[in-house]
């Protein structure tokens, strides 16, 4: 009934007592999240509200409390670090909501998480939901419904417009996954869409992408030839104004420049559902599931 | 942040790659100088964050320093896609014997700098790609290793046959990754990479990108910003932390998260509208965010109506209830507001604006479709 | 009836126009072994000895000669950058002679080499020869005999002088592979051990070991657990003087001083041959080859 | 190449470690004058390449500088382990709450560097790590991604509680890998890392050990090297490129290759003798090294006959042979000469050494046993 995160879920929050981390933490322990510990350095020994233990490293959160998951809530120029330290601490799936990660930290810390077989969702990003057994990321809960639509996402705010589309007309989701725009992020459309195929829970699948690169076009082409169940997709930014760029490297190594239309066109071909507007996705998933 | 020409002439310059003594001039008479003291046929560059500099005028070949000043006199200030030129770089004309290409990118795909390198250089080099695609070599470097020796030989090889030549092109790909990773670039290239008649190999003109993230922990790299190239709200969005493009629609958006934010202009223009900008607030709440928002819309007399889309996540209504209500306060906004408001702490927020006679929708599609609705009776 | 360097051996020799490299260039052809490429950046296009291409990369040199493993004689401060030359080349047997390669470059080519599933052996070592089939280094082929005894030595001459030893007296080597004395080096005994135990055409093996480390102690332990064949050792350096040590680091980690006494000792329980001098290799394997 | 105290503190200080102020003296006039600068009670410490300084007398306390000159004039010109003290660092005298222990040494078996700290610090540090293994924690470092900040923090935790004091011994980590791996050290040690009474965490001694390979491509380290703190016919072979060490025997060797060199001297004990020296010519092929080593070699007074035991195989047995007949034509050679060459180009070296009457024997055993014998006749 899920991808990615389930009731085996042990959430380790780093920077559990930040601003942002201290604020989600309540939220996702309220959504009956098992957050078993949380980590600042140097707050090692204190209690988070009352009952989540804090640690000053994750090896010693995992090392005591099993944990499994984590979600890092820390600032910008820590976050690579912070997911290296969880990778290294055996972590199997990493989620980084920090916004505003250098990217050059990415490339460096990109690889030491396929070394360690770890899955990084993000950074900038939402996180996951499974609604109605964990939330890992700050999806706000209560748009979500359990269900059997799955969702994944480069937006967030964008991600919750439409989440809440499908709940308002009672339509589930088995698992909702804003993946983050940036450009190095640690778990693609693809890698989503091939989990949903994969879940026996999920029934049909929303793709939400944006202008620019050829990640939406590279996912339609694996729909093509992966995915049996139905897909719907949206793409923002029909009527942003192209980019001032500048040099010649972006257009010599992707070869398209990245317009809706492009991206729209790649959808077509691959058979999705296309959403003119956000509101679109009730009537196209509950058309496609009545097939 | 793109950097201008001269500025990322200087950090390669920095790391040792061969490039031509020049000068920046913000007036002619300045310009007149540099000439003046390197002698010989120069070029006047507009110094301005745009492709196509040539084509719109903006490169002259002076014999003079006299005919440098009336160069300058005539770039400096000229416009070149929206842009005002402020500066001008002088560097010594040099007859050019083979023009390569050398680019090296973020790539997304492969999550490593990518090279990208051609013997086929120049102002044609995307065409180059475009037909030719044999001709544009590639290479994914390991950060974890950097550029190994032999990779640097390996595109270098691609380049020249002389082998003195290519030991120096080696030596600037390693230059360039170097001054790519220390400085969080997104994109560093060098196009052309020139040799001159007599076979030395230099770098003629040199293209930069930093990656706006990169910029909180480089305060040397942030001061390289040059804010008289850019428009003036973006400027002050910028240090209101708020991402804004101005448009040339009349329908003010204020959203939080951009992919929401351009689903917003999307949704404007399905109903029938224009949007009058691009505005995301971005993922943290602060109230002080939505007073500079309504600052630099209010700004712009072509607005006729703002519209609010905010999906409380991160975001909490409830902050940017408060933005609007202390906003109101400060200043007089003479357009109406139309504001959707939904998510974390949603009733509080609502609850805020009813205090101040304020309504909040909940539905995106009604809020857009109202806010269009507003702006063409406003005309 | 060899390890790592048999008839399907294909060589590039990296250096190849050098001093040392062109010397042992000819020696390695004379010797009958199949070398198939040189390289010398800058000299691509030569031909060594009028029937060697010489290339400007190693990648050049495999495409066009399918050559699949290197030998490396090039200057100490180039020798890791052609080591990961060689590996990234798909070269999967490397054989570095290079002396005086700093450590610290070795750390950081390593990972690649393991990365790329080659094997690197040394550097600082003489190579290895499988005598009658292909010499890959510097080992005088002249000494050497076909025959069923594998030697493994962390010397150079040393490993001549036992080999010689060996053929003077009739008793011919499957293999023999001098791995380097250097404290990081690709290939160490176990390796080596491993290989052995499983050729089938090794009868006997000798190992040749120096005072420092602790890793004749650690092939030992190796012997004891999993190797069956008879074993015969020498460790050199009885009568040095212990080095003036400085800093704690070194007694810590090893927990041992690497002394001749110990190695020996570890030797002896592991119920290897004890040779005193390199002279009793003869007597020892001709005993042990007889049981 | 061993640094001395002072020179590692160098390093480390540039680095960033915090670390008292001092000085280096070579004469007690000059101690006297650091101390008095300093202020208070200072430790004079020998610089030699040699442990155990404390016990041996090189390690006092002075309380005022005339006392330091006094203890300077003391310890400079002593002898520890065989090695005469040519400096003296001044350093101030600190009152120690804890002492730490922080090594990072090249590892062979994980091919990285890696770091051993424990809590439980000073001298016995190597009695702690036989003793109570379990006090000393250690960590490989892949060279790939550097210390990580997360691996930095977990040391640094095993030596403080504090946290302010664990931030400044998270970065001493972080301080100590990078100059480990900038100046291609094979041990780099703090030991103790102290806390003072009021909570400062701060180096009092330092070791560092340059892998010899480093130094050709860093003169600036090659300069470090104290030849006054070596043996002369060290020094000297060492600039002919020739490993030499002095021993106490009567019989010099050359040999090449250091294993055969050492089962060389080996066998010469095997064989009732006492080897003067141990020499290794190396693996390339060089008859003014021969020369040299004959040099080095005949300037021992000690020394009754010469061995040479030369397995040619990059090096050429003809090589040496030239250096021989060379050497012996240049000086008078006193002491007779017993020949053992084979391999590379061993014919060509056999008829060069006939030319002059020389032998060359075929076998190690039976020229070992021939130079003892010589060796005991000439006593």
């Amino acid at each position: 009934m899920s991808i990615f995160v389930n009731a085996s879920t042990r959430l380790v929050v780093q920077g559990i007592t930040g601003r942002d981390g201290s604020f989600h933490s309540k939220q996702m322990i309220a959504y009956g999240t098992n957050v078993v510990a949380g980590v600042t350095p140097g707050k090692g020994g204190q209690t988070f509200e009352g009952k989540v233990p804090v640690f000053d490293t994750v090896a010693d959160a995992v090392r005591q409390t099993g944990a499994n998951t984590s979600v890092i809530y820390v600032p910008p120029m820590l976050a690579a670090g912070a997911i290296a330290e969880a990778a290294d601490a055996g972590i199997s799936l990493i989620v980084c909501i920090t916004e505003g990660v250098p990217v050059i930290d990415m490339t460096k810390v990109m690889p030491l998480v396929r070394e360690k077989g770890a899955r990084l969702i993000g950074p900038n990003c939402p996180g996951l939901i499974t609604p109605g057994v964990a939330k890992v990321g700050i999806i706000p809960g209560q748009i979500c419904l359990p269900g059997r639509v799955g969702l994944v996402s480069r937006s967030g705010t964008l991600t919750y417009e439409v989440v809440n589309q499908l709940t308002r007309n009672g339509i589930g989701q088995s698992t909702c996954v804003g993946i983050g725009g940036d450009p190095i992020i640690g778990t693609n459309f693809i890698d989503v869409l091939a989990a949903f195929q994969a879940d026996p829970d999920t029934d049909a699948i929303v793709m939400m992408g944006e202008i620019g690169g050829t990640d939406e076009q590279k996912a339609a082409q694996y729909v093509a030839q992966h995915v049996t169940k139905p897909v719907v997709g949206f793409i923002a930014g029909q009527t942003a104004p192209p980019g001032r760029r500048m040099g010649h490297a972006g257009a010599i190594v992707s070869g398209s420049s990245g317009t809706a239309a492009e991206k729209i066109a790649a959808f077509k071909a691959a058979g999705y559902g296309i959403m003119e507007r956000p509101a679109d996705v009730v009537g196209l998933i509950k058309q496609r599931l009545k097939k | 942040m793109n950097l201008h020409e001269y500025q990322a002439r200087e950090l390669l310059k920095a790391a040792g790659v061969p490039m031509f003594d020049g000068g920046v001039a913000s007036t002619p008479a300045e310009a007149e100088a540099i000439a003046a003291r390197l002698g010989g046929t120069v070029v006047v560059k507009a110094q301005v964050h745009a492709g196509g500099r040539g084509k719109a005028g903006g490169v002259k070949l002076a014999k003079t320093p006299a005919e440098t000043r009336e160069h300058a006199s005539r770039i400096l200030g000229m416009t070149i896609k929206g842009l005002v030129v402020q500066k001008v770089l002088v560097v010594p004309a040099a007859e050019i014997a083979s023009e390569s290409y050398v680019g090296l990118i973020m790539d997304r795909e492969s999550q490593r700098p990518l090279f990208m390198v051609s013997p086929a250089g120049g102002i044609d080099i995307e065409e180059v790609a475009a037909k030719t695609p044999e001709k544009i070599h590639r290479l994914a470097v390991d950060p974890r290793y950097g550029l190994l020796g032999h990779q640097a030989l390996g595109l270098a090889l691609k380049l020249y046959q002389n082998f003195d030549q290519v030991k120096v092109a080696a030596k600037i790909m390693d230059q360039l990754y170097r001054v790519f990773v220390a400085n969080g670039a997104s994109l560093a290239e060098i196009n052309p990479l020139a040799t001159t008649p007599e076979g030395k190999v230099i770098a003629l003109d040199a293209k930069i990108s930093i990656d706006d993230n990169e910029l909180d922990r480089r305060p040397d790299l942030a001061a390289l910003r040059d804010e008289t190239a850019e428009a003036p709200s973006e400027v002050e969005a910028r240090r209101a932390n708020l991402t804004f493009i101005k448009l040339e629609g009349n329908v003010g958006c204020v959203v939080n998260g951009a992919g929401l934010a351009m689903a917003t202009m999307d949704l404007v223009k399905y109903y029938g509208g224009e949007p009058a900008n691009f505005l995301d607030i971005g993922g943290s709440s602060n109230p002080e965010k939505v007073v500079n928002a309504l600052k630099i819309i209010t700004a712009d007399p072509a607005v006729k109506v703002i519209l609010f889309n905010i999906f409380g996540g991160i975001t909490r209504t409830d902050d940017v209830a408060n933005g609007i209500v202390t906003a109101t306060r400060q200043f007089k906004v003479e357009v109406p507001i139309v504001i959707r408001l939904t998510g974390t702490n949603e009733q509080e927020a609502v609850k805020i604006l009813q205090g101040v006679g304020m309504k909040a929708l909940n539905d995106m599609d009604e809020a857009v479709k109202q806010a269009v609705a507003l702006a063409k009776e406003a005309k």
